[in-house]
Formats: structure tokens, sequence, C-alpha cells
């Protein structure tokens, strides 16, 4: 079972992410990346991530991606017309990422040979108390601080929103 | 907290506050600053207070360990070498605030903030014993000065900030390498401990590693000096920077390198300097008369004062070079009156400048006749920088060229030669521009000296005559400092006999702390 | 089928789905798209960390991530007000006419 | 204590309270305070010189140290011996006179305060000069004056000409100092100290070189520095140009007593140059060839301060002569006599452009001797002590010289003796110009005020009685024995009748018949034209030595080496950095995805290394 929820989650996120790479419009990159977002959060569970999975949905799917389709309506962006100058980029890109993930690959099966195979309830330390705990002693400092990080950005967003810019 | 910590947090915390006030307040800023830095001045004034009371030493020392790994240390203190470098820092600090009273327009804020993190640079730079942090400060001068350059400046003041920018961090790039080697070699980045490890021979060089650690340090060095044939970008610096950028530059940055000459190549590497001091002198030599030669044919008084710093600056090696009491009193001493005396000059070429806003000397002519108070400041001006006796610099060129007799009587043949030609261009100039008929467009632009510039321009004409006639409240300090360097770099000669065994090396280096 | 899966083939997702956010990123002319395509790499990484968390039963893999998140919020939203002003400043969301650095 | 810092530091308080606020006070007062400054410090040497005595032994002061360095220790001493004394007298005496002079002859010039302020200047500088009981003391005095004197030449500071010869003078002066300092350091580095005293102490046991050792180049050097103060040939040019500044200046400093600082300086090192006879041969023949040369040019000059001014290099070369062949108290002698006769002339010369409104050029005088009768009278006086007529003052110093050039070589006394004829006759010439015949201009002369002619009374007393009344030789004896030789009348005789041949020869020439002249330098051509335009010696340097160095400077140094070479090399490191950063720009496209592309590439290296890296630890 556990086996199976992967495969299907793990190819609905790289479908989902293919087609975020090859769509022209916006809109529908966004719904893909949407999808992508949900199939992680269920991986999430199987890999006993029971808040992350939740945080993913409600914080990514839900509001980061609300923002990004907002925009994409806001500015009433369309299809991309074909005429990318970039070819330079992509000579370089194509060899790159094809060596990148070749790259990887290898690294993660040769460096990590050992690794135990997932099985779902063998880890249960991520749920919503256990995070709680960590992020309001050991993490303390830093969550204070990521939240002037965000108020931060509250700020510079509207900074750079505002109408004289 | 100690006094002299004091004295270098202010003009940081200084820095922070300017940044803080209103920017359209100029009144405010430029009160601000001036209040601030004149303070500074007079407690700097307090560190002279051990030396009176007690006599010579390393005074107001503070070491605390700054960052743990790799082991650095914040390790500062003043001598003789160094207290009155850190005096003349914060003298000009608060005489550059005066002469850009009005002369500063735009940017006031920015202005005064980068001339205290210059003047918390250069204070750092002379109390600073850890060589990692006279690095960090080194590299905090060159910031604010580039700053001043490039953006308060003349027509080409791009051209000459990033040429000033890059000859010295190319120097100081191979000291950052000279200093990490030390580290790898002595364990510590601390001065004091390294001074005394190749003291005791417990931490020894071979001949070609000393003779490049000693080449990397002295090249950082030269080209703040600027010894010649390292000196071009000081005549572009100075006729570009801002009057205040110019004072501050000629009065202490230059003094920055013939300081970490006599600080660090001097004691750290004595057989190598020994070595190479022919070289050096001959090149110090050159200079002296070179840049005499080229000041006299300057078109632009800028310019003319900036090479005579060349040919002055040449005095100040010379007499480093000579290894002897007198030649290395003469260039310390130097390093002050040149700094008053030049930084006069630039401050005054400053006012003119602020009049006419020409440096071309044939712009001007017959200014004595309009301003002559102007004219007379400018004349004891150009009279101690001549080396008039009973104005400063006749004792910092006496001693030079005396110590240097004691080596070799030729060297002051050719090195007295620039003295003459210093009367040669300072005086044409001065007929130029200020004898004469007056200059018909200089009529209605100019008015005499006011007492704001009066006031900046009073304290170094006193000191002048001072430091000329009454030496004994500068010079025994110096002296005692300085007997204390050639000590040093004397132990060094006879070391080289004693510690011959090749092995020596690596047990030297266990018995260190911290070594790795 | 196998029963289970290693943690290894997590990791391997994972590095799929970074390529095909740097494809994204190089590929995509709209800003927009490139902006998501770096939400995706952002998520990928999470994944690892997660899965990391998981092989080393800590939770402090989570807690990375749920910063990777927090950061990834503000990112976005200081990052389409960018967007927002390129828009208004050059009326394009190209991304190559989005290019006064090379003077 | 005798409180000797007075002397200098009355002129100085003179100086300083003129220099501050004399812009605001009246002129009355200005003067009154630069004149009392003086006679006060002239009544203070009274004092002092009364009070110590004898003065067998040099009296020394010290205040404070100046510097002290190592071993070296140079204090702010002031010393009086005999030597000092007469050197004191003079400068205080004349200075005072001349003061009072200048009160009238400034009376209407512009800067009254400053002339006045330059003037305490430099009494206080020459008194240091003086003074000092070491050779730095001695330098500050001899800068100092240098200094003054480029203040008081250029103190007209409208007149171009006027900055030049202040310029020309202060640097060929420095030229001259060069070889003092190269001395002093020579000194300390062989003795040790530069107080007199030990020095001196210190070179008196050391044989007379026979052949050029070290003090034979200590003492040559000294000699540079003494060409350059007191105008000997090659360093004499600026003195003639020196007269640009206002007469009484020229009196004071460029007659009386600064050009004499370089024979005193000689006098003082005689111990250093009895050592040497090389140097002492040296200083002997450029004082003769100096005396020849300047009196040449001065018969042929038609600017009556210009005479004077030749005239003065003329007789600086008999010191010169006297110290070089050993009879450095005839020397002194005459720079006493000399200070007499001369400032008077100078002064005279004052009163007379006075008269003639400004007029320099002796073409357009003549018969004066009507209008201006009293200072025709007192330079009259000057007149025949200047040309050596016994009993006057310049009679005895002169022939001290003389006899002691003889008893040294034969030759230099006759050249010696020419040249006291060629003084006697342009002395003469300027007089018969001036005062004879009619009046060629076209103002109005007039008589100068008491406060000027005053002081010329006092000065032709001295002219006519002083040389008889002050033996200085006598005085000097314990300092400079004299040789004990009994006065040769014969030669003595030929040297007076040279003087008086050389009168009879200008009265022939510029009275009887005037065409003579014309006649005669028609027929000697060419080299009446070189010595009318001085030898072109200043023609000469500027083209071998100024523009050479000027022009090099600029074409050479600064734009070649300088913006060139130097600047060229750094320039180019920053034109090749920029190409090869011209091909890394490239890469920065500014274009997103590329830089993008490059990360990735990165990204990949990074791993490949780490991988390569972790697989070769495992």
């Amino acid at each position: 079972m556990d086996a199976f929820l992967f495969f299907l989650f793990a190819a609905i996120a790289v479908a989902c992410g293919i087609n975020l790479v090859v769509q022209t419009h916006p809109i529908s990159s966004a719904l893909s990346l949407i999808g992508v977002m949900g199939a992680l959060a269920v991986l999430y569970l199987l890999l006993g991530a029971e808040f992350m999975a939740a945080a993913q949905m409600i914080v990514y799917a839900g509001a980061i991606m609300v923002l990004f389709v907002f925009v994409i309506m806001l500015l009433n962006a369309g299809a991309e017309t074909r005429k990318s100058r970039a070819t330079f980029a992509k000579l370089l890109g194509v060899p790159a990422l094809i060596g990148f993930l070749m790259t990887v690959s290898f690294l993660i099966q040769a460096l990590l040979p050992r690794t135990e195979p997932v099985k779902f309830g063998a880890f249960t330390g991520g749920t919503a108390q256990a995070i709680g705990k960590k992020l309001f002693t050991e993490y303390l400092l830093p969550f204070e601080v990521t939240s002037v990080l965000i108020l931060i950005a509250i700020l510079g967003a509207v900074v750079l929103a505002r109408k004289e810019i | 907290m100690s006094l002299l910590n004091l004295v270098l947090a202010l003009p940081l915390i200084g820095f922070l506050l300017v940044l803080f006030l209103p920017k359209n307040n100029i009144n405010a800023i430029r009160l601000f600053t001036l209040v601030l830095t004149l303070g500074i001045f007079v407690l700097s004034l307090g560190l002279t207070g051990p030396f009176f009371a007690s006599g010579n030493g390393n005074w107001f020392v503070t070491d605390v360990p700054w960052i743990q790994s790799p082991e650095i240390r914040y390790h500062v203190a003043i001598d003789g070498l160094s207290l009155w470098l850190v005096i003349l820092s914060t003298l000009m600090t608060p005489i550059c605030v005066l002469v850009s009273w009005n002369y500063i327009k735009d940017r006031v804020k920015e202005f005064y903030a980068f001339l205290l993190l210059l003047e918390f640079g250069l204070i750092g730079v002379f109390v600073a014993l850890d060589l990692f942090l006279f690095y960090v400060f080194w590299e905090v001068c060159l910031v604010p000065m580039y700053f001043l350059i490039g953006v308060w400046g003349h027509e080409r003041r791009i051209y000459a900030a990033v040429k000033f920018f890059l000859y010295t961090m190319a120097g100081s790039v191979l000291m950052l390498v000279a200093i990490i080697f030390l580290y790898n070699k002595g364990g510590t980045f601390d001065y004091v401990n390294l001074v005394e490890l190749i003291q005791r021979g417990r931490l020894t060089f071979t001949h070609t590693e000393q003779l490049w650690l000693f080449l990397a340090f002295f090249f950082a060095f030269a080209i703040k000096v600027p010894l010649f044939p390292l000196h071009t970008w000081l005549p572009d610096a100075h006729v570009e920077a801002p009057t205040a950028g110019s004072i501050m530059l000629a009065a202490v940055m230059l003094k920055m390198g013939t300081y970490g000459i006599v600080r660090f190549c001097l004691p750290m590497f004595p057989n190598a300097a020994r070595e190479c001091a022919p070289y050096i002198v001959v090149l110090a030599i050159i200079g002296i008369i070179y840049g005499a030669l080229v000041a006299l044919v300057q078109p632009n008084m800028k310019k003319l004062v900036a090479y005579s710093s060349v040919s002055h600056l040449g005095f100040v090696v010379l007499g480093i070079f000579s290894f002897n009491q007198n030649g290395l009193d003469g260039a310390v001493y130097q390093m002050l009156n040149h700094g008053i005396s030049t930084g006069a000059l630039f401050m005054l070429v400053g006012y003119l400048y602020e009049r006419t806003h020409s440096l071309e000397i044939k712009d001007y002519g017959g200014v004595a006749n309009i301003s002559p108070g102007l004219a007379t400041v400018f004349l004891i001006t150009t009279l101690a920088s001549i080396g008039l006796p009973t104005l400063n610099n006749f004792i910092g060129e006496f001693l030079v060229l005396q110590g240097s007799a004691q080596v070799n009587i030729w060297w002051t043949a050719f090195a007295a030669t620039g003295v003459i030609l210093s009367a040669g261009y300072m005086l044409w100039m001065y007929q130029r521009s200020f004898l004469g008929e007056t200059n018909e467009h200089l009529k209605g632009h100019m008015h005499d000296i006011n007492a704001r510039e009066l006031a900046a321009a009073l304290p170094l004409l006193i000191l002048m005559v001072w430091m000329g006639v009454y030496t004994k409240t500068f010079l025994p300090f110096v002296s005692q400092a300085n007997a204390r360097i050639l000590e040093q770099s004397r132990s060094g000669v006879e070391l080289r006999v004693v510690n011959q065994n090749p092995g020596g090396n690596v047990a030297a280096v266990r018995e260190i702390p911290n070594a790795r | 089928m196998p029963q289970t899966v290693p943690l290894s083939w997590y990791l391997i997702l994972s590095a799929i789905l970074f390529g095909l956010g740097v494809a994204g990123f190089i590929f995509r002319r709209n800003i927009i798209t490139v902006f998501m395509s770096i939400e995706l790499m952002l998520n990928a990484v999470n994944l690892s960390f997660i899965a990391f968390s998981y092989q080393l039963r800590q939770v402090d893999g989570h807690i990375f991530s749920f910063f990777v998140m927090v950061v990834a919020a503000a990112e976005a939203a200081v990052g389409l007000a960018i967007i927002l002003t390129v828009f208004k400043n050059r009326a394009t969301l190209a991304i190559d006419e989005v290019n006064s650095l090379k003077n | 204590m005798q409180q000797l810092w007075l002397i200098p530091a009355l002129p100085l308080a003179g100086f300083l309270i003129n220099g501050l606020i004399g812009k605001r006070l009246p002129k009355m007062v200005v003067s009154l305070i630069a004149v009392a400054s003086v006679v006060l410090s002239f009544g203070w040497v009274l004092k002092t010189l009364s009070a110590l005595g004898s003065l067998e032994t040099a009296y020394v002061e010290r205040y404070f140290t100046w510097f002290e360095s190592g071993t070296l220790n140079i204090g702010f001493d002031l010393a009086v011996d005999r030597l000092t004394a007469v050197m004191l007298l003079v400068v205080t005496g004349i200075g005072s006179l001349i003061h009072i002079y200048a009160t009238g002859y400034m009376e209407h010039e512009g800067g009254y305060y400053r002339f006045f302020a330059y003037l305490n200047l430099f009494m206080f500088f020459m008194l240091m000069l003086v003074l000092g009981g070491n050779f730095l003391i001695l330098f500050v005095g001899w800068e100092g004056v240098g200094l003054c004197s480029y203040l008081l030449i250029g103190f007209y500071i409208l007149k171009k000409s006027a900055g030049d010869a202040a310029k020309k003078a202060f640097i060929v002066n420095r030229i001259g100092d060069f070889g003092f300092c190269l001395a002093m350091f020579l000194i300390v580095v062989n003795f040790g100290s530069l107080d007199f005293g030990k020095v001196f102490e210190a070179v008196k046991p050391m044989p007379v070189e026979a052949t050029a050792g070290i003090l034979t180049a200590i003492a040559l050097l000294l000699f540079v520095g003494a060409t350059g103060k007191s105008a000997q040939v090659p360093l004499y040019v600026w003195l003639p140009d020196a007269m640009e500044g206002p007469t009484p200046v020229s009196a004071l400093i460029h007659a009386a007593t600064m050009v004499t600082a370089g024979v005193y300086m000689v006098a003082r090192s005689a111990v250093i140059f009895e050592r040497s006879p090389m140097a002492m041969e040296v200083v002997a023949i450029v004082g003769l060839i100096t005396a020849v040369m300047a009196a040449t040019i001065g018969m042929t000059q038609y600017d009556i301060k210009k005479v004077f001014a030749y005239s003065t290099v003329s007789q600086l070369g008999y010191m010169f002569i006297a110290c070089g062949v050993g009879a450095f108290s005839a020397g002194i002698y005459h720079v006493v006599t000399h200070a007499f006769f001369k400032a008077l002339l100078f002064l005279g010369a004052g009163s007379v452009i006075h008269a003639v409104h400004g007029e320099q050029d002796m073409r357009h005088m003549g018969g004066l001797m009507k209008k201006i009768p009293i200072t025709f009278a007192v330079l009259t006086c000057a007149w025949v002590s200047i040309a050596g007529i016994p009993p006057f003052a310049g009679y005895f110093s002169k022939d001290e010289i003389l006899l002691a050039a003889h008893h040294h070589h034969p030759w230099m006394y006759w050249v010696g003796v020419v040249t006291a004829g060629m003084t006697a006759f342009y002395v003469s010439r300027a007089m018969f110009m001036t005062f004879f015949g009619k009046y060629r201009g076209h103002a109005h002369p007039h008589e100068s005020p008491f406060v000027m002619w005053g002081p010329l009374a006092v000065l032709a007393v001295l002219s006519l009685a002083g040389g008889w009344y002050f033996k200085v030789p006598h005085y000097l004896e314990p300092l400079f024995p004299l040789s004990g030789e009994a006065h040769d009348m014969t030669l003595v005789a030929i040297s007076v009748g040279a003087g008086a041949l050389g009168i009879g020869l200008a009265y022939v020439c510029y009275v009887l018949s005037p065409g003579i002249p014309d006649t005669v330098s028609g027929a000697l051509g060419p080299i009446y034209k070189l010595v009318y335009n001085k030898y072109f010696v200043d023609e000469v340097y500027d083209a071998t030595i100024v523009n050479p160095m000027v022009g090099g400077s600029r074409s050479v140094l600064w734009r070649i080496v300088d913006a060139g070479i130097i600047d060229g090399i750094v320039n180019g490191t920053a034109t090749v950095s920029r190409s090869v950063g011209g091909a890394l720009r490239m890469l920065q496209s500014g274009n997103i995805r590329s830089y993008a592309a490059w990360v990735t590439l990165g990204g990949v290296a990074v791993l490949v290394v780490l991988g390569v890296m972790a697989g070769g630890a495992k």
C-alpha cells in the first residue's frame, strides 16, 4: 500500500510538474503547481509529517497559490508568445539539467544505500504538538525572527505596490 | 572602558547617530559633527596624560578576544609612536568639518557620516595591535575615502576614486596574504606576541620567507606612502577630492603607510628590511627629487601640493631606512609635520577654490592685494612646507638628513637638493598666485579669510611654530618609542647568526598556544 | 510491486521536482511562471527535509521546512509586489525584456 | 644671567605687535614701536657688553633644549664673544639708524606697518644669527634673514620684477644653504655636536690637512653657504636684482648686515678653515674673482642702486680675500667699515631717489649738488671712505686686507690694488654723474626731511672716523692673533694712489670731458657689451640650469615618465583587466535565464566535485 501510494502521488507530482513547465499560459501553470503541492502533501503524510501536510495544503496550496492566481488575473496575463531570445540559456540549460538529474540520482543511489523502507506510521513525531513544542522552546528565536521577516515582507509589499513607483 | 576605547568608539557612535539625524536639518548635522569631533579631540588630548606623568610605554591597553576561531583579538594600545598620530587624526577631523562648512552643499548628512567613519578607521589603524584588527581598520579607512572622492569630488572623481581604491587594494591584499601566512606560522595575529616570538628566536623565517613577507607588507605600505613609482594615484586623488578629503588624505592617510613601515616592517622583518634598505632609499631619493621637479611644472595647485607630498614623504622613507635614531625620529616627526603643513596647504587651496572655483595657478595672481589675511596664512604655511627653521618641517628634515648622513653622506647630498627645489616650486606658486597685479576676473570673487576659516587654520599655524620651536612636547615620546623599535630591529640582525638550525622552526611554533 | 519503497526514492523524486523547477526557471519567459518554478524548487527541497527527518526520526527537519514555507510566503508577497511594479512600469511580463542590469 | 635673549626678543616683540595689529595702528605708533624695539635692543647690547667686561672667552646662555634625538642634542643657546660683540654693535647700531631713516623714507608708501614688521623680524633673525651658540641657531638666523630678505625684496607686491627678484634671492640662497646644511651634517657625523665650543675644541688638536680631508670638505661646504648669503661667484646673481626692494632694505640687508653673514660665518669657523689650506685658497680666489668681476660691472651700470649693489658684491669679495689669506680680523674690520660707508651710500642714494621722485637712472640726474646739499655732503664722506683715502674708515680696513694679501701672495695684492682703483672710479663716476654738471631730469628735487638726513649725518661721522676710532683687529686679537708684521709704507702708498687715480680718472671722464666714456665704450665694443650686460651670467644660468630643469621636468618627467610610463602601466593594467572583464561580461548578459543556467551548471559542478570527493573518501 505504501508503495502504491508513493508511486501514485509521485506520478501526479511529476506530471503536474511537467505540465507546469510546458504550459504557456500562467494560469495552467498555477493550477499544475497546486496539483504538485497536493500530491506532496500526501507524501508528507506518508512520511509521518501530518502537521506539515496540513500546512502545505493550507498555506501553500491555499494562501500562496491564491495570491498567484490573483496576480495573474489582476495583470490579465495571457499566454507566452513564442519568441525566446535566450537560446544560449537553452543550449546551456538542457545539458546542465540532465547532468544535474543524473548526478543527483547517482549520488543518492551511491552515497545513501542504506535508506530504510518507508512505512506509514513508523515515525509519529510530526504532530502539531511535537512541532509546537520545538518551535516555542528550541527554535523560539528563529520563530520570532520569522515574524519580523514577515512584517518586513508586508511592509515591502505595501511600499512596492504603492502607486508612485 | 579606557579612554582610548572611548576615543576610538565615539566616531563610530557619531557615525551611527548622524545617520539618524534628519536629512534636511543641515545645521544640526554640521553642529553635531563639529561638537562631537571637537569633543573627541579634547578627549584624545587626555591620552597624553600617562606619557607626561610616567613616561613611555604601551598605555591604555585593551586586549580581549574578538573572534574565537581563528583567534583574533581586540588588542589596542598607544605608545609614543601612535600617540601623536592619533591626536593628529582627531585634530584634523574637526578642522575638516569647519573647512567643509559651506563647501559641501548636497548630501550633507552622508558627508559628515563618512568623515566620522574615516576618523574611526584612522584612529583604529594607529592603535590596533592585532594584525587582523589592523587590517580591518586599514580597509575601513578605504571605504569612506573612496566615497568622499567619488561623490563630492570634481569632474574626474570617479576615475580618481577607482584608481585610489584599486591601488590601495592591490597592496593591502598582499598584506592580508602575509598576515595569514604569519598566523599560520606563528599561531597568532597579535603583534606584540609575534614580535616577542621573533625577538626570542622562537619564530624564525627562512631568508626567502622573510623577504617575501617584508615585501608584501612593504608594498602595501609603499603604495599608501606613496613611494615612487607607486605614487600616481595620489595627484589624481588629491585633485579630484573635496577639500576635506584632500586634507584627511594628505594629513593622516598617507601616514598609515609610513606608520605601518615603522610599526610592522622594521621589528618583524629586520633582516629583510636592512637588506632592502639601499634599494628603498634610492627609490625614496628619486621620489624626493622627482616629486619636487614634477611639482615645479604643475599648472594645478592641488597637483603641485600633491607632488610635493611625494617629495616630502620621500624624506620620511629615507629617514626610516637610515636605521638610526636621528633618521627614525626625524621620519616620525616629519610625518606629523607633513600632516600639519600639507593639510594646511590643501585647506588654503580649498579656500581659494571655494572663492573662484578654479585650481589653475594661472587663474590667480595678486591675491595678496585683495586678501592680505589669506596671503599671510598661506605664506606662513608655504614657509613651513619648505622647511624654514623655527617652523616644524625643518626639524624633521634636518633629523632625517642627519640620520642619512650617518649612513651615507651622498644620500644626504642628493636628498637635500629636494630642499632647494621645494623652495623653488612653493615660492613660484606663491608668487604666481598671490603676488603681482591682481587678476581681473578675481575681483568680486575674492574676499579675505573669514572667522570660520581662520579658526580652522589657526590651530595648524600655532602647531607649526610650536613644533618648530619647542619640540620637547612632542619629540621625546617619539624618540623613546623609536629607540625601542630600533632595538627590536637590531636584535634581529644578531639572530640571523645565532639561530641557524633549520629544525628550530617547528619546535618554536609548538610552544605557542593555539598554534596549528 | 513491492510493498514499500526505500527513502532514497523520495529523494529522487525531490531531485526530479527540483530539476523541473530549474527547467521552468530557464525555459519559461513569463515572470510569474518563473516565480512558480521557484516555488516548485522550494517544495522539492521541503520534501527532502521531511524525508531526512523521517530517516533520522527527528522533527527538526519539519521545522526547517516550516521555515522555508514561511520564507516562501514572504517571498511570494514581495515578489508578486515587484512583479506588479514591473508590469506597471514596463507593461510586460516577459523576463527577457527586464534586462536593465545589462547596461 | 645677562638675559641675552632680550636682544633678539625686543625686535621680535616689535614684529609681533606690528604684524598682528599694526594695520589698525596709526603710522606714528607703528614707527615708534619699530624704532623703539631696535633702539632698546641696541641699548641692551651696550648694557650687556659693559656688564660682560673684557669677554676674553665666550659667554654662553642656554635656555632650553631645542631638540634632542639620540646623542644629538641641540640647545637653544645664545653666546657672546668678541666677534659677536662687534657684529651685535654693527647690527643694532646701524639697524637703529636705518629704522629711523625708514620712517621718513617710507612715509608715503602703502603697507607701512608690514614694512616695519618685516624689518623688525629681520633684526630678530640677524641677531639670532650673530648670537647663536651653535651652528643650528646660526642657521636659524641665516635662513630667517633670507626669508626677510625675500619678503622685503618683494615688498612692492604689485611689481612682477620685485616678486621675481625676491624668489631668485631666496632660491639662490637656498643653494648656498644646501652646502651649509651638508657641512652641518658632516660636523655632526664627525664631532657629534653642533656647539661652537665643542666642535672647535675637537677640531683644534687636528693637524693641518695637506690634502683634502674631512675638514676641507666641511670648510668648502660652509663656504658654499657663504657664497650664497654673501653673494660671491657663482651665486652672486641675486644681489643686484635684490635692489627691487625699498632703499632702506638695500642699505640694511643687502649692504650692511645680512650679506656680511657669510663673512661672519667663515670667521666664526676660522678654526676649521685654518686647518685646510686648500679651502682657504679657494676662499681667497673666489673672493678675488668676485671683487674684480663685480667692480668691472659696476663701472658700466647707470642705475645708481645697481652700481652700489655691484660695489657691495665687490667689497664682499674683499672680505673673503681677507678671510682666505688668513686675516680674519681684517675681514671683520672691513665688514664694520663697509657697513658704515655702504649703508651711507645706499641711504644717500635713497635720499637722492627720494629727491627726484623715484628716478634711479643716473643719466637723468646731475647737478644735484646745489639742490640737495646735505645729501651731497654726507655722500661725499662715504665716497672718500670707500675710495680708501686716508684717514677715513675704508682706508684702514682695505689697507689691512691688501697687506695681508701681499703677505700671502703678492699677485693677489696687485689684483686687489687694481680693484681698489676701479672701486674709486665707479663710485666717483656715480658721484659725478649725480651731483655734478647739469640736471638732466624733469622732477623738482628737494632735500629730505631731518629723520632721513639725521641718521645719514651719524653714518657720515662713522664713515669718516670709524676706522680710526674702532680698532677692530686689536679688539679681536684673542680670537685672531695679529701677524705683527710692520706696515710696508710703499704698498700702502700704491693702494692709496690707485684710489686717487680712480677718482681722477672719473673726474676727467665725467666732469672735464664727458665724451670720453662713449668713445672708450665704443672702442671696446664687444667687451663693453659683455661687461654692461653683466657677462650674461643670468642668461647663462637660465639657459643651462633653469630652463633645462623646468622644461625637462615638464616634458620628460611629468608628461613622459609620470603620465606616460607609470600611469601608462597602471592604466594599461586596467585596460587589460577591462578587456578580460569584457569577455567575461558576455556572461553577464542581464538575462536572468542565462544566469539561472549558469547557476545550474555551477551546481552540477559542485555536486560532481562533492560526489568525487565523497566517493574518494569511501
